[in-house]
């Protein structure tokens, strides 16, 4: 019966990414990928990954999908040019062709993956209890591959400064992205003001869950950021100036604190990014607590794109 | 005595670069050209004591430089350097104030006499490459735009034999045993390596170039009448003796590869008679001057190219002893011309005379220089059909000098009183006195007066011959192979580049990039898959 | 007790899902955009609700069930926001960018 | 598998840049530039002292990431190639940060403007990204590193914000992330196979089964493709040649050669050597169209910068003769190619980031960077002339220079392992890059037209840091073959 | 065992999209695609042997893949805005 039901999910997946693919309008295309997105989260749950369903749901889905549209409603036209730039029919065979060949091999490679699977399920879980963590994932993320999450912070705060450096100079310093009017009364006020609140309760737990449970300050972090979208939308909150000092250090606190703590590993325990056993859980829980905030901080930044209003 | 001839080897190189260093200060570059006849001195001193002494080795651990000298190099060293020498002060005279082209000439200077005395294969690279790459500053110094095609076309050439010679170093490098860089044991270890017949074929490759072996000796008409007066003097005759001295040192003359010293040879042979056909249908004294350069490189590496096939082990020697002859002959000759050009008709006959008998001593007029020259070869060209051929070159270049004294005449400056500046006529005295007396005092020898007479009378006859019919003949452009290898160049080389940025285009536009990477993802599996 | 229990969920269960399948078709059949946005909203909002009672006793535990409500409340707010917003864009008001 | 002592300079090594870009991005423009400042000398004493810490200990120094062991954790690995690297790319953003400060500098009291701190924070990301390139040790870890020294490219290259740049960068971006989508696959494969990603665990466990096969070719594909090797070249040229100065200097030094090492990690580590036996004729063939096509369309360009980008497709070529000639040969010759290859790799760093140096300060000064207008070059802008000139020769491999001892390694062992052909093929790329360095110069220095007015005035001091790095490129040749012993510790 | 025949489906849809389609939106589009597929391979590994280091390095590549996209759109806009191009077709011949 699950066979049956991976099968029918497995295919309503492609189907849409084929449809995605074939569509000639941008705009279904977006809506398209955003169905995508949340089948995906399906195939996650089916695969035994809450986290990463989680994930993404709220960033490959959600949060994609937004500056996607974003992106789809400012770019209108160019029709004639983008005929123009299609391959010919038999360009677009032959990479038809060599994709399905690469694909193949792909599957031929996951088939022919050895029997018993090497994991590292087993080390994982016997040094867990060390990090007062209940939640594997957590674990692998704040301690054995610290590193990682700490570059992959860095890269988030270095792509907000990349989007904020494409702006043209004149602009420097302004509001980061479009400004919405402010708008009294109407449906969206009447969401962007009741849903923030319990958005930012419901954000916080999942952060705060995500040591012991599916969860964790990626996930927590997106949904505080969508409701900083959504009143940002509405036009009932103003985003920072660039220049901003408050913003900035909200942006870079994550990483920073993660740095700090890891630098004390040097003091207290035997290396960087290594926790002293006796207080690992407050620690990485204090870590975690910045890192949602700049996530958060990070993704509404980036949506929200370069600035384009005038100087504040 | 070794130390004191340690150090003269180390200032033949060290000094003309450290008169370069002086150029630094402002009045250091003014006083400059004046200074140019005392650079090559150490290197003439070297060559008079520094003969017998051991090698000197620097730098001992893992590259081992070393400077060395044997008689050959000893011989074309002091010949070279007293060249260097008197034109230097000719260039005082002539280009008083060219600062830059004092600096090239020095930068030459020290490559011309380091390739002499270099004992492995770095230092002697390294020499080889200053004295090719620096030598374009004097073939640009007149900024025509002749002089510039024929400095690019110099350049292109010089770096080819550059690349040649890199690899043929590469290739004796590999082969030498251990891991010294000596040119001794690279010579001894070249007979039996395992890629001889490459190796040689890029030495003579390279060197031949240098010193315009036919095919490859386009450069020299171009170059060589394009350079100032002083600078024709030393390209023809000093520079050019670093293919010779090449050769001398990397061929292994105790035999083991006699088919590549008949090739040689006969290269060599024809490149003389070549030399001297396109030498007399020549109209500019330089040029054909030049042409005699060729022509007479020619003779040199018969000599060297029979003597290899003979396993002679005299040959360096003897050869370096005819060019020796051919740099102070060569480097008179083209002072003349400069003098020449500023001496009016009436003060003529002091110019032309001494020109004569240098023309006649290059034919091998008994009691000159040129006779003792062509004696030394005997040995290697004397026997049966070569010696023929040699005596009939020696004619032909008779005949070739004839038509250049005739044609230097014919150039003469127009005001009959003009005379030329003592700072021209002091060298081009030294240097005439050097070219027939020197070679008494380094090689003497009894030469059968007979067989040395009768070339001479021939080419006598051939140039009078060629003064009434001469205008028959057919007016070649300079550099004859050039120009047809430039046209063929001309159709083939852009539509190969055309196509190649095409194809470079086609691959940047990004559906076919796309499918590159895919193709190539496809073709790496697939070749693992193979060998797995 | 428990085979009543899952008896009332599975009816709960397929009330739900002919909502939606009655939601889905009226998308597809209905003439104007309007009248398909109000039929969709209201068959997904009421079919939801039925499904989230079905699930509530297998739920585990209250504070479960709570969440699930939760849940339910949530889209239908979002939904209600959503079907005006867009009816507004289709009638012409001064529409939000 | 255990760590060094010595490891918490890695980690500093590591950990000092991101810090600084942090803060300098929180602090604002001139903070950052501050920053910069004492970062530069601080990064070159560090990559100094490890230098010698690897050189003293003859093995590679290894740290583990949180001491959890690499099953489980990260290991951080500096073998000799690494430190050579490392030291390479903190000596070049030295020179780069001395270079910028006179375009990106902000006045104590001026307003904070874009460029300035985007550049500083973008230069110290970069480096970040750099050294985690080049100690990483897991497969997973690089890729973080790759993607972030990928959009600090992209970013510094966008700086001046012009209409065509954007076009080349998107190009770039969009390619580089299908390179980092097939390395990622490659790494999903290497995992389900082996159940570990860092390097030495692997170097073990590696076998010639079907999922390694599909994840080595994946992954070399994807790296060319960062890398730019020729077929895969279409976003170098505009890219490179569009951005600022001190920014293409970077990316054609610096940011390829992280690739490049990967790739090097991947094959000669990862790798079993039947597998590299049936790749390495591959990559060398495309080293080869590199240089000739390269070199060929590099003599064609009518831009000066566009001629540089095109010298870096053409001199990448070189990098992968190294991989038949270290691959099939014996010992003694595999040491002296792999010395070639890394030689290369650094002397190409420090001679394209001089050319692209002097490239900029001649444009400025003349306004434009046609070639064929180039006449009074060498009159504007004295000491870029040179320094150009003292590039390409090291470039070309005239004997002193560090190119030349790189080209000459590797033509002897091209020769001992007896395939002679790479050899000639080094041997036409040396003479087409004199064909094109020739070019620039002969129309530098040829004497401007008499009413010939400079553009704008030249800064002497950026002048001298595009001479010191072609000084070094050139100083490089001299250095004894002892010296570069260090490229093969932890071989 | 399904889901990576998925998995490799997506990764070749991805990857014709991001080749063959000539509008920027639509590459973007198709590299998240594509990137979705990557991370389903992960995911597959993942469930064969029911370990939580994949599933961490998902995460981390979700977050990097989106970074990527909201840089890759602003230029995308960015572009749009300056020059009105809409695709990255090598227009003038690069002489």
């Amino acid at each position: 019966m699950t066979l049956l039901l991976d099968l029918i999910l497995g295919l309503a997946v492609v189907g849409v990414a084929v449809w995605t693919l074939a569509v000639r309008e941008n705009f279904p295309a977006v809506i398209g990928f955003v169905a995508y997105g949340l089948l995906l989260a399906l195939v996650w749950v089916r695969l035994g990954a809450v986290d990463v369903a989680l994930t993404e749901a709220a960033l490959g889905a959600g949060a994609t999908g937004v500056i996607l549209l974003f992106a789809v409603v400012r770019l209108r036209g160019g029709r004639a040019e983008i005929d123009a730039a299609t391959p010919g029919p038999r360009q677009r065979l032959a990479a038809g062709i060599l994709c399905g060949v690469v694909g193949l091999a792909l599957a031929v490679a996951v088939l022919s993956l050895p029997d018993p699977a090497p994991s590292q399920a087993a080390a994982v879980a016997r040094h867990l209890p060390e990090l007062g963590v209940a939640n594997p994932i957590t674990g692998v993320l704040m301690a054995y591959r610290g590193l990682d999450t700490l570059l992959e912070a860095v890269v988030l705060v270095f792509a907000v400064l990349a989007i904020w450096s494409m702006a043209p100079d004149r602009r420097w310093g302004a509001v980061p992205g479009p400004v919405f009017p402010v708008q009294s009364n109407g449906p969206l006020s009447l969401l962007a003001r009741l849903l923030p609140p319990i958005g930012i309760v419901v954000g916080i737990y999942i952060a705060w869950v995500g040591a012991d449970a599916p969860g964790g300050k990626f996930q927590g972090g997106t949904i505080l950021a969508a409701m900083g979208i959504l009143a940002w939308v509405a036009g009932l909150w103003r985003l920072p100036p660039v220049a901003s000092r408050g913003l900035r250090w909200a942006v870079v606190a994550g990483p920073l604190a993660f740095i700090g703590v890891g630098l004390l590993g040097f003091v207290f325990a035997d290396g960087f990014l290594s926790y002293p056993p006796a207080i690992a859980k407050p620690l990485i829980l204090l870590i975690e607590a910045a890192m949602t905030l700049s996530v958060a901080a990070a993704l509404v930044l980036m949506v929200a794109g370069p600035p384009e209003g005038r100087r504040a | 005595m070794t130390l004191l001839a340690h150090l003269l080897l180390l200032a033949t190189i060290l000094a003309p670069l450290g008169l370069l260093a002086t150029a630094v200060t402002a009045q250091g570059r003014l006083r400059l050209p004046a200074l140019l006849v005392y650079a090559p001195l150490p290197g003439l001193a070297a060559a008079l004591i520094a003969g017998p002494a051991p090698p000197l080795v620097i730098y001992a651990d893992w590259l081992r430089l070393s400077l060395d000298l044997d008689a050959p190099g000893a011989l074309l060293l002091g010949v070279a350097a007293l060249l260097w020498s008197a034109a230097g002060a000719y260039a005082s005279a002539y280009l008083p104030g060219a600062t830059r082209f004092a600096g090239w000439w020095l930068l030459t200077l020290a490559g011309s006499l380091g390739v002499f005395i270099a004992g492995d294969l770095v230092t002697f690279y390294f020499a080889f490459a200053l004295v090719s790459l620096a030598a374009y500053g004097l073939v640009v110094q007149d900024a025509t735009r002749r002089a510039r095609r024929a400095g690019a076309i110099y350049l292109a050439l010089a770096v080819l034999g550059e690349v040649f010679l890199l690899f043929a170093f590469a290739l004796l490098a590999v082969s030498i045993p251990g891991q010294s860089l000596a040119i001794a044991d690279a010579v001894a270890a070249l007979p039996n390596s395992l890629v001889r017949n490459e190796t040689i074929l890029l030495l003579l490759l390279g060197f031949g170039l240098k010193a315009g072996l036919v095919p490859l000796h386009v450069w020299l008409p171009l170059a060589h009448p394009a350079a100032p007066m002083p600078a024709s003097a030393v390209l023809s005759g000093a520079i050019i003796k670093a293919g010779i001295i090449g050769l001398i040192r990397f061929l292994p003359f105790e035999g083991g590869i006699a088919g590549w010293g008949l090739a040689l040879g006969v290269l060599g042979f024809l490149t003389a008679f070549y030399g001297v056909a396109l030498g007399i249908t020549q109209r500019n004294p330089k040029t054909i001057l030049a042409y005699s350069s060729v022509s007479q490189m020619g003779v040199v590496m018969a000599a060297l190219g029979f003597g290899l096939a003979a396993g002679d082990a005299a040959t360096p020697l003897d050869a370096a002893r005819y060019a020796s002859h051919h740099v102070l002959a060569k480097g008179a000759l083209f002072l003349g011309v400069g003098v020449a050009l500023a001496t009016g008709a009436r003060r003529a006959a002091w110019i032309m005379a001494p020109v004569l008998l240098l023309v006649l001593s290059f034919g091998g007029l008994p009691l000159t220089g040129g006779a003792l020259a062509k004696e030394a070869t005997k040995a290697q060209l004397g026997a049966g059909v070569l010696g023929w051929l040699s005596a009939l070159s020696a004619a032909g270049t008779t005949m070739l000098m004839l038509h250049f004294a005739d044609r230097l005449r014919a150039g003469l400056a127009e005001t009959p009183e003009a005379s030329a500046p003592p700072g021209l006529i002091l060298p081009f005295a030294v240097m005439t006195a050097g070219a027939l007396l020197l070679p008494w005092w380094l090689y003497p020898a009894a030469v059968k007066f007979w067989p040395a007479l009768w070339p001479v009378l021939l080419g006598a006859l051939g140039f009078l011959a060629l003064r009434n019919w001469g205008g028959r003949l057919p007016r070649w452009p300079e550099g004859d192979v050039l120009i047809f290898a430039e046209r063929a160049a001309a159709r083939v080389a852009p539509p190969l580049a055309e196509r190649a940025s095409r194809i470079e285009a086609t691959l940047r536009a990004w559906p076919s990039a796309g499918l590159a990477l895919l193709v190539l993802a496809l073709l790496l599996g697939l070749a693992m898959a193979v060998a797995a | 007790m428990s085979t009543l229990l899952t008896l009332f969920s599975g009816i709960a269960i397929a009330a739900g899902v002919v909502f939606f399948l009655a939601g889905t078709v009226a998308l597809l059949r209905f003439p104007d955009p309007l009248s398909r946005l109000h039929a969709l909203t209201k068959a997904d909002s009421l079919g939801l609700g039925l499904i989230v009672l079905g699930l509530l006793p297998w739920a585990g535990g209250w504070f479960a069930a709570l969440k699930l409500i939760l849940v339910w409340l949530l889209v239908l707010l979002a939904g209600a926001t959503a079907t005006q917003l867009i009816a507004e864009r289709l009638r012409g008001e001064d529409p939000p960018p | 598998m255990e760590a060094t002592p010595g490891g918490f300079l890695l980690v500093l090594i590591l950990v000092a840049p991101v810090t600084g870009l942090l803060i300098g991005f929180a602090q604002g423009g001139r903070a950052a530039e501050r920053i910069a400042l004492w970062a530069a000398p601080l990064g070159v004493t560090m990559a100094m002292v490890l230098l010698a810490g690897v050189l003293h200990a003859q093995a590679p120094i290894v740290a583990f990431v949180g001491g959890w062991a690499p099953p489980l954790g990260l290991a951080l690995r500096a073998d000799g190639l690494a430190a050579a690297m490392l030291m390479t790319t903190a000596v070049i953003i030295a020179a780069i940060t001395l270079f910028a400060r006179a375009d990106y500098t902000t006045l104590p009291g001026a307003p904070e403007a874009r460029a300035p701190l985007a550049f500083w924070c973008f230069l110290l990301a970069l480096w970040a990204a750099l050294n985690a390139a080049f100690l990483g040790g897991d497969l997973f870890n690089l890729f973080v590193a790759l993607e972030m020294l990928t959009f600090g490219a992209l970013a510094l290259a966008c700086l001046d914000g012009r209409a065509t740049q954007f076009k080349a960068e998107l190009r770039y971006l969009l390619f580089a992330l299908i390179g980092s989508v097939f390395y990622l696959l490659g790494t999903a494969l290497l995992y389900g196979a082996y159940g570990t990603l860092d390097i030495l665990l692997l170097s073990r466990t590696a076998r010639s089964d079907a999922p390694t096969i599909v994840a080595a070719s994946l992954m070399t594909v994807g790296l060319l493709g960062k890398m730019a090797l020729f077929p895969l070249h279409l976003w170098l040229p505009a890219a490179h040649a569009g951005a600022p100065p001190a920014a293409s200097a970077l990316l054609s030094g610096l940011v390829v050669k992280a690739s490049y090492v990967l790739l090097l990690r991947l094959w000669f580590w990862v790798m079993p050597a039947a597998l590299l036996l049936a790749v390495a004729p591959i990559l060398a063939l495309l080293g080869a169209a590199a240089i000739l096509f390269g070199s060929l369309v590099a003599l064609r360009q009518a831009r000066l910068k566009l001629l540089v980008a095109y010298s870096t497709v053409a001199q990448i070529g070189y990098l992968f003769l190294m991989f038949p000639l270290v691959a099939g040969s014996a010992a003694e010759v595999a040491e002296r190619a792999w010395t070639g290859g890394a030689l290369q790799a650094i002397s190409h760093a420090f001679a394209k980031a001089a050319m692209f140096l002097a490239a900029g300060v001649i444009a400025r000064g003349m306004g434009h960077d046609r070639i064929a207008g180039l006449h009074g070059a060498a009159r504007v802008a004295p000491l870029s002339v040179l320094a150009f000139g003292l590039a390409g020769l090291s470039l070309m491999g005239i004997p002193p220079s560090g190119g030349f001892t790189a080209k000459w390694l590797l033509l002897q062992s091209a020769l001992y392992a007896g395939q002679w052909w790479w050899a000639l093929v080094i041997v036409a790329g040396g003479l087409l890059t004199g064909g094109y360095v020739f070019r620039v110069l002969s129309a530098a220095m040829r004497a401007p037209s008499p009413d010939f007015m400079p553009a704008a005035p030249v800064d002497a001091r950026q002048e001298r840091v595009a001479l010191g790095l072609a000084i070094i490129s050139v100083v490089l040749g001299l250095l004894p073959l002892a010296a570069f012993g260090l490229v093969l510790i932890g071989r | 065992m399904i889901y990576g025949l998925v998995a490799s489906a997506l990764v070749a849809l991805g990857l014709y999209g991001l080749v063959t389609q000539p509008a920027l939106l639509r590459k973007v589009l198709a590299f998240n695609l594509l990137g979705g597929g990557v991370f389903l391979l992960f995911g597959v590994v993942a469930a064969r042997g029911g370990d939580p280091v994949p599933q961490a390095l998902v995460i981390t590549g979700i977050v990097v893949a989106f970074a990527a996209t909201a840089l890759a759109l602003v230029l995308v806009l960015r572009l749009f805005q300056i020059t009105g191009a809409a695709t990255i077709a090598e227009d003038e011949t690069r002489r």
